[in-house]
């Protein structure tokens, strides 16, 4: 019984962590945030994987296992997305440069 | 074997289409050499199924291009009627085009397209259901469109899209037609007629509509010939193509197709379809001539003339009764032969003289006697003045209005000639009896190579259409050939 | 026994959930960095104690993991943060 | 009492993410998601997934933190304050009802499903055949070998597409330096990360020896010894390497190189990725060797980010 | 031995082998063609069903591997589109430049990862599994798209990203629910119960982001526009039919039970809306590229428009399958000949390609003929598909579906002739830079590849439909010689 | 209960109340200087207490070192952070709160 309140409660936060995520994601405007905001989404998808695979005593390895591929996953995609802001701050950055340059001559 | 002979009268303007379209500008000689000779050998192979059809025999070819729906060629009486009318006038048209434009820009794109165009409207003739000839009818959209705006200029362009626009949204009212109507009745071959009658009458009523709304766009029926006159943009020789043998006829033989061996005419007439057709065919003739009248551009008159003229077969296939399937079958070859001769003549005038107006006409029979003689000659069975061949389809029209009942149809014809009168003797009476404006001087019509071949290819269409009407009663003639189908009950 | 781990986890929560709230307050970044810190010891004392209450050993090694990136990401936030002087001098290139 | 305690967790990891998503300063935002990530970790190690924990704490707290940290850095040194305009409140009340609509029906789909351990059992008799211990290894390594297979190449692929967008001059540089801090705080640091690199050495290597039995594998041994590099490029202690260095590619692709070899080896033996009898252990834990070295190096990389010119990597940012 | 998995890993062997070789890109694409193009063929031969788990781990732990007509359509297709894309892209990316050029470097083994994850998203039934491989796809997919626009890209990935989180939601939840994450496991266990509805639900949601089904298309036109073009190219071909192949997979197999006809209508109504809105919104663009990312949107209408058909009558199956392989090809042509002609072309919006058809013929006729097949005209692979899905439409009386086809066929018209008008315009001849002979073919071959399609409709359409999920119309092909028979009996 | 389990509730109870001391000093203390004060010396005995508690209750010597190891690192990460943290917070003065 305790399991299974316990997996309930794990995976209703999971659940409460998505629709956190996606509120996040939509009224942030800043991608670093919204890209943050994903990972809590991601993370509440996890979360309800692990609460629904919790057993009397054990968490069935299955899930478990996807979940460690899903954040390796995430975690590549999160890199790269944080690659991409960067560079796109770079070159509106040089952007900016330029055309105060250019208001000068 | 001879399964294969239909695949071959396609194969053989595709090559054309190939070596033309392969061929570097500076080899146009072996291009022009090329096309004339498969323009030769695909009228040879068209006299040979001439001979055999004669005895009956009908070939086919099979093939299922996707589940549930066949492509099937046939050559059949009526579809040799057609082929042989196109290739005759794709050799014609092809020596005409060389000559036409000597050595000018993009002719190996022109002469690929050209004969994917002749391809198209074998096609067309040969196609054993109406899934097959709804695929030839729409290649053949698209082999005209780079013809239509080949010379690229605004005027080109814009034709080019008001083409695309009529043609398009046709092609795609009757796809909506015959697929409805296959749903409800399965294939629709034209040799073996699909039972219409578990199908309610509204609904035939409205597939009929959306059928010939989408042919009558190629067919320049009254409200949707807004772009034959636009298409005049295009050179001389894709005009002569266009109006003679390709995409006009491409939809009046549609319509045929569709009252004849789709609906049947009976069925036709018992939903009180023909009578609309008709009157709507009857319209179109009396508008396009009343046009024709107003334009000043002599291939804008022409232009609007085919409008007139092309209605003839309509009315002709949707009149019930055999005289008037003859008047309409023979039409589709006379007005071609004529038509043909006409647009040869005026991008003669236009080469040469650079004559494009009416008024400006003044004379021409003495500049350029012989072309100006064949234009008369077209122009004078255009009219329907025996012996040209444009009176003897006339002539079985009115018969076959008359059988059918509707006398009306005389009047309408009777009214029509007047108007071809009054749009062509003026044009005839500038060029012979007024004096030329200013110094021009005789043109050397028959002599310097290749030139003569923008005089001769019209004098021999208009000999044909001569000899057509006088020959009319002899064997192998078009009228004999459409009576012999009529006859073998090719047409219901 | 495992309630007195249950529970001195559940107090090491609450004095992190303490923490956060300065981290929430701010008001300098120092300060969040300071909390993070706290966050971070406090998420190895929970490891350590739900680890003794479960009576699974293996979770010490989680405790282990989280002190070496814990000690990372403080490592982070403080060679990446450029003192303000740094930063007059980047505003001052631009 | 373990359900009290799990639901004060659970409080606080909504808290923690509700803080990290609300908050107007982006660098408390950073705060907040490293703590959420930590908890999440406490919530996997209650729910009895070590391996989840470790790799949790590692990645989604540890690697991810220290990525957001460091472009939260490089973004303010550009002089973009990773403020966001706030939305307005009609629109925040929409998407929230929205979010509370999706709250709602993913929480009465949970309910309706009752927990259970289902593979557990099916896993457990097939793990004697493998001769390693730890379940979780086995599902990743073994019966979902296609699916980690796959993944290292998005990890792969993901430093690729990093590469993609060096600036002009930047390829085949090395990534700009990390640090941008002090010379004070570079020394500390520097000190410090010369004790924490072999520290990671040492821990990546114990998690994945361990691995193959007890929580721990490749995952997580590659994320540690890709903070430990971390750490120990942002004190200056080791350089990162050019993108073009063929050593670095060697490192890279080891991993998922011996990992498609063995996996093709097998067809050998019949079907790709199957093990032959009596090697299996022996060539699992061979896989998560050299996953974990290529996964450490990758993920390094992956945080630090596009090549640069070496101008910039002198000046200290780019 | 199968080539199930080794057309999943040999791309990534040359991932692998990519990063290593430096230079040598040119002949590890030879290679990697030839090996591919053998894997297809044998791909082809397998019997249509043939499975097998990955390392002989059974399911439901395993991950299952199966060849469905749907996959063995599809992976060879992408082969084609990919290797000719490749021989594309040896020019736009010269192996020579790997040393100075970060795009270059990283081109090629972003290829090989993408077109591995193609193989793998059309190959597996795995739930789970696909989550990978669309996370695979999305890292090529928006590192291509970084290499025109890094703002595209950064939009494009959070779009993918979140797509990715309510896809795997879904998965959670139908793992949690059944105890397994394969397709075919889950068609013969899932329920309609609301946990089953909701993540149907959700992960349709996710997968019609990736898919940029109207309106969650946004992320798509700058990405797909701004991208180098053998990337927009593999973008618009291969990357946007994942999502929609896994959308197939769970709407008609997996979770079949839980697909109720008013998903199904819904979908269609969403895709019939993508027809009209991406079509009107590439008729307003100035921008060639712009046009053809726009037309990719309406385009994936067409797949969607089917959902609602698939159960009933005709062969909505086989036109889905053809739609979205000829699209695939299709559309790879036009972007490898849009990139082309905006190389000569003095700017990149559709006014500046004046000239061109004359300057760059073949380039323009690969644009024209996978223009073609887009708008649907026959003959052609696009033609087929539409035909099939209109037929299926009316057949099932779904009038509205078929109208919105037809209308978005001439909408593409509208569209895509546009750009060529103005490349068939101008009379001067624009100079060209000089290209490679295979940067020409590799367009031209894919929109002959896409125009050969439809020659091969009946044997694609019975490849296609082999091992297709139990939900899809199994109807036995008509005889068509016994409707014939049947047909004319009636007559007589 | 033994005397060990007393002896592991009287270190957890001190360790709780260490950690306790730091959360709160952080959070009442009016700047960061002393803030940094309680964080890093109240933390630690805290960890280092608990971590003492839990090294008794296993009562393994491998474990043992283990939590020796765990507690070191924190100590070292706190020094040499609240060194570094105390070099940049004389010139910190961050505007937003």
């Amino acid at each position: 019984m305790e399991a299974l309140a316990t997996g309930h409660l794990f995976a209703l936060t999971g659940a409460v962590l998505v629709g956190l995520g996606l509120f996040g994601f939509i009224t942030l405007r800043h991608a670093l945030r919204q890209l943050l905001a994903v990972n809590v989404s991601g993370a509440g998808v996890f979360l309800m994987l692990g609460g629904l695979g919790r057993g009397a005593a054990t968490t069935d390895p299955f899930p478990q296992a996807l979940v460690i591929t899903g954040i390796v996953v995430a975690v590549a995609l999160t890199a790269f997305g944080a690659a991409l802001i960067l560079r796109q701050a770079e070159e509106d950055h040089a952007a900016k440069e330029d055309d105060e340059r250019g208001g000068k001559t | 074997m001879t399964a294969f002979l239909p695949l071959a009268l396609l194969t053989l303007p595709l090559v054309a289409a190939l070596i033309s379209f392969a061929m570097p500008e500076a080899r146009a000689v072996w291009r022009d050499a090329s096309n004339i000779l498969f323009a030769l050998v695909k009228l040879a192979l068209v006299g040979f199924l001439l001979l055999q059809a004669q005895g009956g025999v009908d070939f086919e070819w099979r093939y299922e291009f996707l589940p549930g729906h066949d492509f099937v060629l046939r050559v059949d009486a009526i579809a040799l009627l057609f082929v042989t009318l196109s290739t005759f006038l794709w050799l014609i048209a092809t020596i005409y085009a060389i000559a036409y434009f000597e050595r000018g820009p993009n002719l190996a794109r022109f002469f690929g397209f050209f004969n994917l165009c002749v391809l198209s409207a074998t096609g067309v003739a040969i196609s054993g259901t109406a899934i097959t000839f709804f695929l030839f009818y729409e290649l053949l959209t698209l082999a005209t469109w780079p013809l239509v705006v080949h010379k690229g200029d605004e005027k080109s362009l814009t034709a080019g899209r008001v083409y695309l626009t009529y043609t398009l949204a046709g092609s795609a009212a009757f796809l909506a037609g015959i697929l409805w109507l296959k749903a409800l009745v399965g294939p629709l071959e034209f040799a073996a007629p699909p039972d219409l009658s578990p199908v309610p009458t509204l609904t035939l009523i409205l597939i009929f509509v959306l059928l010939i709304g989408g042919l009558g766009v190629k067919a320049a029926l009254l409200p949707f010939h807004g772009w034959l006159p636009q298409a005049m943009a295009a050179p001389a020789p894709v005009s002569a193509l266009l109006h003679a043998v390709a995409v006009v006829k491409a939809g009046a033989y549609g319509i045929l197709r569709v009252v004849h061996d789709i609906y049947g005419a009976g069925t036709v007439a018992d939903l009180g379809l023909g009578l609309p057709l008709a009157f709507l065919a009857s319209a179109t003739i009396l508008y396009g001539s009343l046009r024709a009248v107003m334009q000043n551009d002599i291939k804008k008159r022409l232009a609007y003339s085919t409008v007139s003229q092309v209605s003839y077969i309509v009315l002709g296939a949707s009149l019930a009764g055999p005289i008037a399937a003859v008047g309409a079958l023979v039409h589709l070859v006379h007005q071609g032969i004529m038509k043909i001769t006409l647009f040869m003549c005026a991008g003669a005038l236009a080469n040469r003289l650079h004559i494009k107006a009416v008024t400006e006409l003044d004379g021409a029979g003495r500049l350029m006697p012989v072309t100006m003689a064949s234009f008369t000659i077209g122009a004078l069975g255009m009219i329907g003045v025996p012996p040209v061949a444009g009176f003897i389809s006339k002539w079985y029209l009115g018969s076959g209005g008359l059988e059918a009942g509707d006398a009306w149809v005389i009047a309408v014809l009777a009214g029509s000639s007047l108007l071809n009168s009054a749009y062509f003797l003026p044009l005839l009476y500038r060029a012979w009896l007024l004096p030329p404006q200013g110094d021009h001087a005789p043109v050397a019509e028959l002599t310097g190579g290749w030139n003569r071949m923008l005089v001769l290819p019209a004098a021999v269409t208009a000999l044909a259409s001569l000899g057509a009407g006088l020959f009319a009663s002899f064997p192998f003639s078009p009228l004999e050939w459409v009576s012999l189908i009529v006859d073998a009950g090719y047409l219901r | 026994m495992t309630g007195l781990f249950y529970a001195a986890a559940m107090a090491l929560l609450v004095t992190v959930a303490l923490a956060l709230v300065r981290a929430w307050k701010g008001p300098g970044t120092i300060d969040r960095i300071m909390a993070a810190q706290l966050v971070g010891t406090g998420v190895i004392g929970v490891a350590l104690t739900l680890g003794a209450a479960r009576g699974d050993a293996t979770m010490l090694d989680a405790a282990l993991v989280a002190t070496l990136l814990a000690a990372l990401a403080v490592a982070a936030f403080v060679a990446s943060r450029a003192p303000r002087g740094a930063r007059k001098d980047g505003e001052d290139r631009s | 009492m373990s359900l009290v305690f799990d639901l004060v967790l659970c409080l606080m990891i909504l808290g923690t993410a509700a803080a990290s998503l609300l908050m107007r300063s982006a660098l408390g935002g950073i705060v907040f998601f490293i703590a959420f990530g930590n908890l999440l970790g406490i919530a996997w190690l209650s729910l009895g997934a070590v391996n989840v924990a470790l790799a949790e704490i590692a990645i989604g707290a540890g690697v991810t933190g220290i990525l957001l940290i460091l472009a939260h850095a490089r973004l303010s040194a550009m002089g973009d304050p990773v403020e966001c305009e706030p939305t307005s409140p009609w629109m925040r009340a929409a998407v929230a009802v929205i979010c509370g609509g999706l709250i709602v029906l993913l929480s009465v789909a949970v309910l309706s499903i009752s927990p259970t351990d289902r593979m557990g059992a099916q896993i457990a008799t097939l793990m004697p055949a493998l001769g390693i211990e730890n379940p979780v290894t086995g599902v990743l390594l073994a019966f979902r070998a296609y699916d980690t297979l796959l993944e290292t190449f998005v990890l792969l692929g993901a430093l690729v597409a990093v590469w993609a967008i060096a600036p002009p001059g930047g390829w085949p540089q090395r990534p700009a330096s990390l640090a941008i801090a002090t010379p004070v705080s570079l020394t500390v640091i520097g000190t410090f990360s010369r004790v924490l690199l072999p520290a990671s050495l040492v821990m990546a290597a114990y998690l994945v020896w361990t691995g193959s039995d007890l929580p721990g594998g490749a995952f997580q041994g590659g994320t540690v010894l890709a903070g430990g590099i971390l750490v120990a490029a942002l004190g200056g202690a080791i350089a990162l390497p050019r993108a073009d260095d063929m050593r670095l590619r060697s490192v890279l692709v080891l991993g998922p190189a011996m990992f498609l070899g063995i996996g093709l080896g097998g067809i050998a033996l019949g079907r790709f990725l199957s093990y032959p009898v009596g090697l299996e252990k022996a060539l699992i834990v061979a896989i998560e060797y050299a996953l974990a070295l290529s996964i450490g190096a990758t993920l390094a990389l992956l945080v630090a980010g596009k090549p640069v010119p070496p101008a910039a990597v002198q000046e200290g940012g780019d | 031995m199968s080539p199930l998995d080794l057309l999943v890993v040999a791309p990534l062997v040359f991932m692998v082998l990519s990063l290593l070789a430096g230079g040598w890109q040119r002949s590890l694409l030879a290679l990697a063609i030839a090996t591919m193009a053998a894997l297809s063929v044998w791909l082809m031969t397998l019997d249509p069903g043939t499975a097998h788990v990955v390392g002989g781990w059974e399911l439901p732990l395993g991950v299952l591997l199966r060849a469905d007509g749907l996959a063995q359509m599809l992976v060879p297709a992408v082969t084609l589109t990919a290797g000719l894309t490749g021989l594309y892209a040896l020019h736009q990316f010269a192996p020579e430049s790997h040393a100075s050029n970060a795009q270059t470097a990283a081109f090629w083994p972003l290829y090989y990862l993408m077109w591995s994850a193609a193989n793998a998203a059309f190959l597996t039934t795995d739930l789970f599994n696909l989550y990978v491989t669309l996370e695979m796809a999305s890292i090529a997919a928006v590192a291509m798209a970084a290499m025109g626009s890094v703002r595209a890209a950064l939009r494009y990935l959070l779009i993918a990203l979140l797509g990715s989180i309510f896809y795997l939601l879904g998965v959670a939840l139908i793992l949690s629910r059944y105890g397994t994450v394969d397709v075919t496991l889950l068609a013969g266990m899932a329920e309609a119960d609301f946990a089953t509805a909701l993540a149907l639900a959700l992960m349709t949601g996710g997968l019609l982001v990736k898919a940029a089904l109207f309106p969650l298309h946004g992320w798509l036109p700058p990405a797909h526009a701004a991208a180098p073009a053998p990337a927009s190219a593999l973008l618009s071909g291969l990357v946007v039919k994942i999502g929609f192949v896994i959308t197939v997979r769970l709407w008609f197999e997996g979770l079949a039970a839980a697909a109720t006809p008013a998903g199904l209508h819904v979908l269609g109504g969403i895709g019939a809306l993508a027809i009209l809105f991406g079509s009107l919104q590439a008729i307003r663009q100035e921008s060639l590229k712009a046009l053809v990312a726009y037309s990719t949107v309406a385009q994936i209408g067409y797949l969607f428009l089917a959902f609602p058909l698939i159960a009933g009558a005709g062969h909505a199956w086989a036109g889905l399958s053809f739609h979205a392989v000829a699209h695939m090809i299709a559309k790879a042509a036009m972007f490898l000949a849009a990139g082309l002609m905006l190389k000569a072309a003095a700017g990149p919006r559709i006014a500046d390609l004046a000239g061109l058809a004359r300057a760059m013929p073949l380039t323009v006729t690969a644009f024209g003929l996978a223009a073609v097949s887009l708008m649907g005209l026959p003959p052609s692979g696009g033609f087929s598909a539409k035909f099939l899905l209109v037929d299926a439409a009316l057949r099932q009386g779904q009038a509205i579906h078929a109208a919105v086809m037809l209308i978005g066929g001439l909408l593409a018209a509208v569209y895509l002739f546009r750009p060529l008008a103005v490349a068939f315009s101008g009379s001067e001849t624009p100079a060209v830079p000089a290209k490679a002979p295979s940067m020409v073919a590799a367009p031209l071959a894919l929109a002959l590849a896409a125009l050969l399609l439809g020659f091969a409709g009946g044997p694609l359409a019975e490849l296609a439909t082999g091992g297709a999920p139990a939900t899809v119309a199994q109807e036995p092909p008509p005889s068509l010689e016994n409707t014939v028979k049947t047909a004319s009996e009636d007559a007589q | 209960m033994t005397g060990l389990e007393y002896a592991i509730a009287g270190l957890l109870f001190m360790g709780v109340f260490f950690y306790a001391a730091g959360s709160l000093g952080l959070l009442r203390f009016p700047d960061s200087a002393s803030r940094l004060h309680a964080l890093t010396k109240a933390d630690n005995v805290g960890l280092g207490l608990v971590a003492l508690a839990v090294a008794l209750h296993w009562g393994s010597v491998a474990v043992a070192a283990k939590i020796a190891i765990v507690w070191l690192f924190a100590i070292f990460t706190a020094g040499a952070t609240a060194q570094v943290l105390g070099q940049s917070s004389k010139d910190e003065t961050d505007p937003r709160p």
